[in-house]
């Protein structure tokens, strides 16, 4: 009798537990968000303020709208390193049109977003009909969209209109914009990523290109979208970006492709391809922009900050891991 | 040297599908092809019959437009037409079942059978078709699993099932299937040549290749033989087996199964108790010195994973593994290979080899710690080895250095056999050894068993081909639901003892 | 060691003055010894006055800073200084600290857009100048020249390169033949030097916009610096300093770094206290020779 | 007849082409180089002359010893970003025992390659046990030893003993010393990839990690050696780095992950691991190193340089996959 007792609550307590897993296990990243919250929150009153919690996400903002295009080529099992720089062509080419050729702010917006399109499809049909490793050819657009964003502006610095600023503004008093267009992006990240065939061909080819090819999947013409549309997103973040700054900087989000990728990665994508989720992405960000934040809440020394960062995110990853190991 | 084909099979009725003349296909090194010409009619079951590396898998790839001849031509209904993508060739209504997997193994059971046409509108997939469709297609086959469950949690078998189904949904006119029943056991292969038959009834043409030639006379109608990228003869498959044998392999082959019982020596290995939740239980069983030990059952027994779990590829909860009365720690690859051990897995495209890298390379990764001093590699050592493994198993292949990639899908497994032979373990773990392998090259890799019991070694041997078992065991263990529940002697094992031992316990399992 | 003790240890000096007022520092970077300068003066000139002073580093990323101070602002600090990454960007950055009253204290590089109480400044733009007159004075005012770039589009490179264009534009002998980037980075100074020379071996002098690729160029140029071709750098740092004093480096032009930080400091205490503070603080720049040292 | 010997003459050209496409098919990116160079040389007078391409050399060094050490890790399909830190970490340390502990400026040199060697084996660690993606556990490190290389110095830099400041010197009036390092840290890559117990497992683990397992490569093992190596390597080019600024730098090598990385891939090697070679890598070294250069001499301005660097780049490893896909 107690060992049939004893079963019985064991199974119990694996029935809530696999439930309790069905919910984080899905999102291994969470389980870490929310460790580092708890942990932040602990050391640091301020760190739970609605206002704090709003600045993170105002933080995570754009490297979390980087990181959803990323996900995009991630899943597809290549890598764009160009975010970073597209970002800063998109925003540039944004405020230059605007300021010097006088066109409507919208349509510069517009305008903004083609380049960050036309710059992704230049990636992309370098990797699908140049045959680039995507490490290269997005190698060279950093380098390239770079480049011409100083260009562009001289290097200097060029003021965003008003429809710009208006993405890094707030919302009756308190939604701040940065948060708005990352939720929205991130929502139709997931519905690309799980409704549309686009979404569901990136998975394929991620997982097993050959596969995809002879299901006759046009694996070439999926990249050139694939590419563009990391593009696009890059786009948005550099407009967010220049929103917040209320100016275009030619030097703007550098080296933030590291970042988007390990949000990519963190969330629980394999640079391998074939998986990855656009909510595992979110909280990658987000675990991102929490360490960031405690760190200067809690007033960490600057050179032994990038030592904790290190240390964290390690941290954070393995916790995730190990628990999965477990299981 | 160029006989003149023997050409005694006279074509159905059916109005021609598919014509193939004098196709030729060249790889560097290799012609693949040297002029085959076939034809397929409505209604018919066309044969492939060839040694591995005759150019089987290659010329249906030119029909199913992955490669683009050298030479030749081909008709698809009367007219001539170049198959220029898979696309074409689905547009054309030909599906392919191909030889190797192409499955996406993240994705679920449903996308992988509609992969890359699922039903959607204005570029959205609707799920509620996709898995209507999928779920059809799928009962055809017999497949009753999760359709949301990811492919790679499936065992091998079950993913060649989700293949048919995949080929099936594209309700094509032209049915290609390069060895389909490789992977299946003998219940689903019925239900896979049952299946043909109704296709055939609604005048589906098909093209068939096996190596089993069992099937080949249940089902075919006529065979095309292939040599060397020749066709040499096309008869029909009623053609006597010693025959069809003769036309593929250019000699006659006298015992399928050659065994040679050897006297039994010392205990080699001894396996105790051994337990894995969920997936097999309690398992004990030992193997001699110069013995074959058989493990039979139905697909999803569990004998892969009893294989796995001896070998220290994955953890097992309880139970103890021995070597020569020495324990070897669990999950632990290399110990288990230290104290004496090897395993030729089932899946060799994801176990077995590095696709990548040269058949020399792979012949040689067992024994690279052994070629090793003082942390340098003796390469040279290694090309011998390599040399030596191609020669005496007869991989096909034009140098050691060629890409294993690029072998057929026999070679590819011999070459996985020959990578174990040359570390020369006490007993030597053997997950369907021969699948994909033509009857020639089988009977080779069963002289290699008699080699390696006759000089003392064990070998303990899974496999769904169930002749094969009882051809080549000298004792057979039954799995059933990852319990061991029988044990039969040689001379007690047939076909009917082991399946009744199989089925029993599945069935009485089902009335609770 | 770390500068960061948040003024815990050192309350000794002259209590009072800084009361119990907590600062914020937002340097742009602390990866080069000038902002870590800047820092030190800061710090000391808060320890002195018992105030307590957090220090951001925005490792030369506007976004960081932004972030940085939104933080400062959520810790309810009573002044911040801010050294900004990018005058353009600064100014949204800081608006809401003046929003809420919190004084704002720009240091070494202006805030555009925002109204900010003070700030503290040496003049980039004239010690690019000065730079080009300590060059011109080297070479005897006619020759061949070279200019190593910062990292493009930063402020610091526009203005010492402006500065120094407007200055070597008044000496008609000399040509500026090439001008390249090296990132203000010493490695890259060295590569970027080594290469120019080879193009133009006729090159006499060097200007490079900081020290660090300053002392790039000295090593690409071997025993011919100070010899045949005479380097002038920007920030007067320790290296640099010891350089001019072995010859091999002809000038540099000196900021003051500490003094930056501790009048940053001061202003801001001041105004805490209520007292008036100009809407500019100039800390001088020199040129500095071996005569200075 | 006409015809057998036009047949004739087509099959010795292709024998003749078949010999060169053996010598560069090899290595593909060689054409690049050669392609590359002879551009520069058109367009520059001084491209050719010694010292200039002793220049390359030198300024390939420091690059190329840190994609050595990449080749490693990216032919066993792994990632390491903290190359470039660890350099940094490596060249702080020797001098910072060096003069404050005062220890012998050999021993110092012993330490700082230590600590590249510690800082290695801890990525791996982190890769083979605490099963962390590479990219995540070395962009970890990345951060750390940053950090801690700006600790050690309070991010100024230090002077280094004369020890190290001969690896940046030049032998018998012409050979510069980081040349020679970088040869013989070639060849002993070379020598480990192709000899060793070490390196023909890398290409195993890299081809088909499971079935690298499952033939006893003890792979987990394996990959403490592999990141460990990849340390050493980055301590290395530290310390030659160094040795040419005469002083440790605490942001030395900042950013030269992805020109080691980029190296290694234009040299021929997939991120998808089991293929490239220690000469391809240097080859690839080479030509980052002639865009550079090139680009100097040239005097291209510096905004348009990175446009020009990004699209030099792709072309040239587009000229080799182009010409592959021909053959
Ligand atoms: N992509 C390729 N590159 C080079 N050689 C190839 C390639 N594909 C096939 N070959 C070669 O062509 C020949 C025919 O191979 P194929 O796969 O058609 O054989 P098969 O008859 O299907 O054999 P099996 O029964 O083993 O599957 C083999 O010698 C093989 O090595
Ligand atoms: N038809 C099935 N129904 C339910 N579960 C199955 C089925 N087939 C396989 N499985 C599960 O998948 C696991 C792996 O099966 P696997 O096919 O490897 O076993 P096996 O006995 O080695 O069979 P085989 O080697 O013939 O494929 C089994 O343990 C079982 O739990
Ligand atoms: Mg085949
Ligand atoms: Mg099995």
């Amino acid at each position: 009798m107690p060992t049939e007792t004893a079963t019985a609550r064991t199974e119990q307590r694996e029935s809530l537990g696999s439930r309790a897993q069905v919910l984080l296990g899905q999102n291994g990243a969470l389980v870490a968000l929310v460790l580092l919250s708890v942990v932040m929150a602990v050391l640091s009153p301020v760190f739970f303020s609605t206002q704090n919690l709003l600045n993170v996400g105002v933080q995570a903002a754009v490297v979390a709208i980087l990181a959803f295009g990323q996900t995009f080529v991630i899943v597809s099992a290549g890598i764009d390193l160009s975010v970073g720089s597209v970002a800063a062509l998109a925003s540039i080419v944004t405020a230059y049109t605007a300021t010097t050729t006088g066109l409507n702010p919208l349509l510069a917006i517009v305008v903004g977003l083609l380049t960050g399109v036309i710059a992704g499809f230049i990636s992309g049909a370098l990797v699908a009909y140049g045959r680039l490793p995507a490490f290269i050819a997005t190698l060279a657009m950093l380098s390239i969209a770079r480049g011409l964003a100083l260009v562009l502006s001289d290097g200097v610095p060029i003021a965003q209109p008003s429809a710009v600023a208006w993405l890094g503004s707030t919302i009756g008093g308190w939604l701040p914009v940065p948060v708005l267009v990352m939720m929205v992006l991130g929502g139709l990240a997931a519905f690309i990523l799980n409704r549309t065939f686009a979404g569901r061909a990136m998975y394929a080819i991620g997982g097993n290109e050959e596969a995809a090819r002879l299901s006759g999947i046009n694996v070439r013409h999926q990249q050139l979208v694939i590419y563009s549309l990391s593009g696009a997103f890059a786009a948005v973040a550099g407009l967010v970006l220049a929103g917040r700054l209320a100016s275009g900087q030619p030097q703007a989000a550098a080296g933030y492709e590291l970042d988007a990728i390990a949000a990519v990665v963190i969330g629980g994508a394999s640079l391998a391809g074939g998986s990855g989720r656009a909510f595992g992405t979110f909280v990658g960000a987000l675990v991102l922009a929490v360490i960031r934040n405690g760190l200067n809440l809690l007033n960490v020394s600057s050179f032994w900050q990038q030592v904790v960062i290190g240390a964290v995110i390690a941290l954070a990853v393995l916790s995730d891991t190990l628990r999965r190991r477990r299981a | 040297m160029n006989t003149r084909p023997t050409n005694t099979a006279t074509p159905p009725a059916g109005r021609e599908l598919l014509r193939v003349e004098n196709l030729v296909k060249k790889f560097p090194g290799v012609v693949a092809l040297g002029g085959v010409s076939f034809d397929l009619h409505a209604g018919e079951v066309h044969v492939l019959l060839g040694e591995n590396g005759a150019g089987k898998s290659t010329l249906i790839k030119c029909l199913a437009g992955v490669y683009q001849p050298d030479g030749g031509t081909l008709f698809v209904d009367g007219e001539k037409v170049h198959i220029s993508s898979t696309a074409h060739a689905e547009q054309l209504g030909i599906a392919t079942i191909h030889q190797e997997f192409n499955i996406v193994p993240q994705l679920s059971v449903a996308e992988n059978v509609l992969l890359g046409r699922p039903p959607r509108r204005f570029g959205i997939v609707d799920r509620r078709k996709m898995h209507a469709k999928a779920r059809a297609a799928l009962q055809r086959v017999g497949l009753d699993v999760d359709l949301r469950r990811p492919v790679s949690t499936l065992g091998v078998a079950r993913q060649q099932l989700v293949e048919i189904a995949k080929a099936l949904s594209l309700d094509a006119r032209v049915l290609i299937l390069d060895e389909p029943t490789a992977a299946l056991t003998d219940a689903e292969v019925d239900r896979l040549l049952e299946l043909m038959a109704e296709l055939r009834q609604n005048g589906v043409g098909m093209v068939f290749i096996s190596h089993h030639l069992e099937e080949i006379q249940r089902i075919g109608d006529r065979v095309t033989v292939l040599r060397d990228g020749q066709s040499v003869g096309t008869v029909p498959a009623t053609t006597d087996t010693g025959e069809l044998v003769r036309l593929m392999v250019g000699r006659s082959i006298e015992a399928q199964y050659p065994r040679e019982q050897t006297p039994l020596g010392d205990e080699l290995l001894r396996v105790e108790g051994l337990t894995s939740t969920g997936h097999f239980e309690d398992v004990s069983l030992s193997v001699r010195a110069g013995e074959v030990v058989g493990l039979a059952g139905l697909v999803g027994a569990g004998r892969t994973e009893v294989l796995r779990a001896i070998f220290g590829a994955d953890r097992y909860d309880s139970g103890t593994v021995s070597v020569r009365g020495k324990a070897v720690p669990r999950h632990d690859v290399h110990a288990a290979i230290g104290a004496g051990l090897g395993l030729v897995p089932e899946d060799r495209k994801a176990q077995g080899l590095v696709l990548g890298a040269s058949v020399e390379e792979n012949l040689g990764l067992a024994i690279l710690r052994a070629a090793t001093r003082g942390g340098l590699v003796d390469r040279a050592r290694l090309r011998e080895q390599a040399r030596t493994s191609v020669k005496n198993l007869r991989i096909r292949t034009p140098s050691t250095r060629a890409t294993v990639k690029n072998l057929s899908g026999g070679n590819q497994q011999k070459v996985v056999m020959g990578k174990w032979l040359a570390a020369d373990p006490a007993v030597l773990l053997l997950d369907e050894p021969t699948r994909g392998v033509d009857v020639g090259a089988k009977v080779e890799i069963y002289q290699l068993i008699n080699q390696l019991t006759a000089s003392g070694r064990g070998v303990l041997l899974v496999s769904s081909e169930l002749p094969e078992v009882l051809g080549m065991c000298d004792r057979i263990l039954v799995m059933a639901q990852g319990r061991l529940v029988g044990e039969l002697t040689r001379e007690e094992a047939t076909q009917d003892a082991v399946m009744a031992l199989a089925v029993k316990e599945v069935e009485s399992s089902r009335a609770h | 060691g770390s500068a960061d003790q948040g003024g815990a240890g050192s309350t000794g000096g002259t209590a009072g003055a800084g009361g119990d007022h907590t600062l914020g520092l937002a340097v742009s970077t602390l990866n080069n010894p000038f902002f870590v300068s800047l820092r030190d003066g800061a710090q000391a000139a808060a320890d002195e006055a018992g105030a307590e002073l957090t220090v951001t580093d925005a490792r030369d990323d506007a976004t960081q800073q932004a972030d940085q101070v939104a933080n400062f602002q959520t810790q309810q600090l009573d002044a911040v200084l801010i050294n900004p990454v990018d005058s353009d960007a600064a100014g949204p950055i800081v608006s809401p600290l003046i929003a809420g009253d919190i004084p704002v204290i720009a240091v070494d590089r202006a805030v555009n857009g925002a109204e900010v109480n003070t700030f503290v400044a040496s003049d980039n733009v004239e010690g690019g100048r000065l730079a080009a007159q300590a060059l011109a004075e080297a070479i005897g005012e006619k020759g061949q020249v070279i200019v190593l770039q910062g990292v493009a589009g930063t402020s610091a490179s526009r203005e010492r390169g402006q500065g120094f264009t407007e200055g070597i534009a008044e000496f008609p002998d000399i040509e500026v033949v090439a001008t390249q980037p090296a990132d203000f980075d010493r490695a890259q100074g060295l590569d970027v030097a080594t290469n120019l020379l080879q193009a133009n071996p006729d090159v006499v002098g060097i200007f490079a916009e900081n020290d660090e690729m300053a002392l790039g160029a000295v090593q690409a140029l071997g025993d011919r610096a100070g010899k045949d071709v005479f380097v002038v750098g920007f920030d007067a740092t320790e290296d640099a300093q010891a350089a001019i004093k072995t010859g091999t480096m002809y000038a540099s032009i000196a900021q003051q770094p500490e003094e930056l930080g501790r009048a940053a400091v001061e202003a801001a205490l001041s105004i805490l206290n209520g007292e008036e503070v100009e809407a500019t603080v100039s800390v001088p720049v020199v040129a500095m020779t071996k005569d200075d040292l």
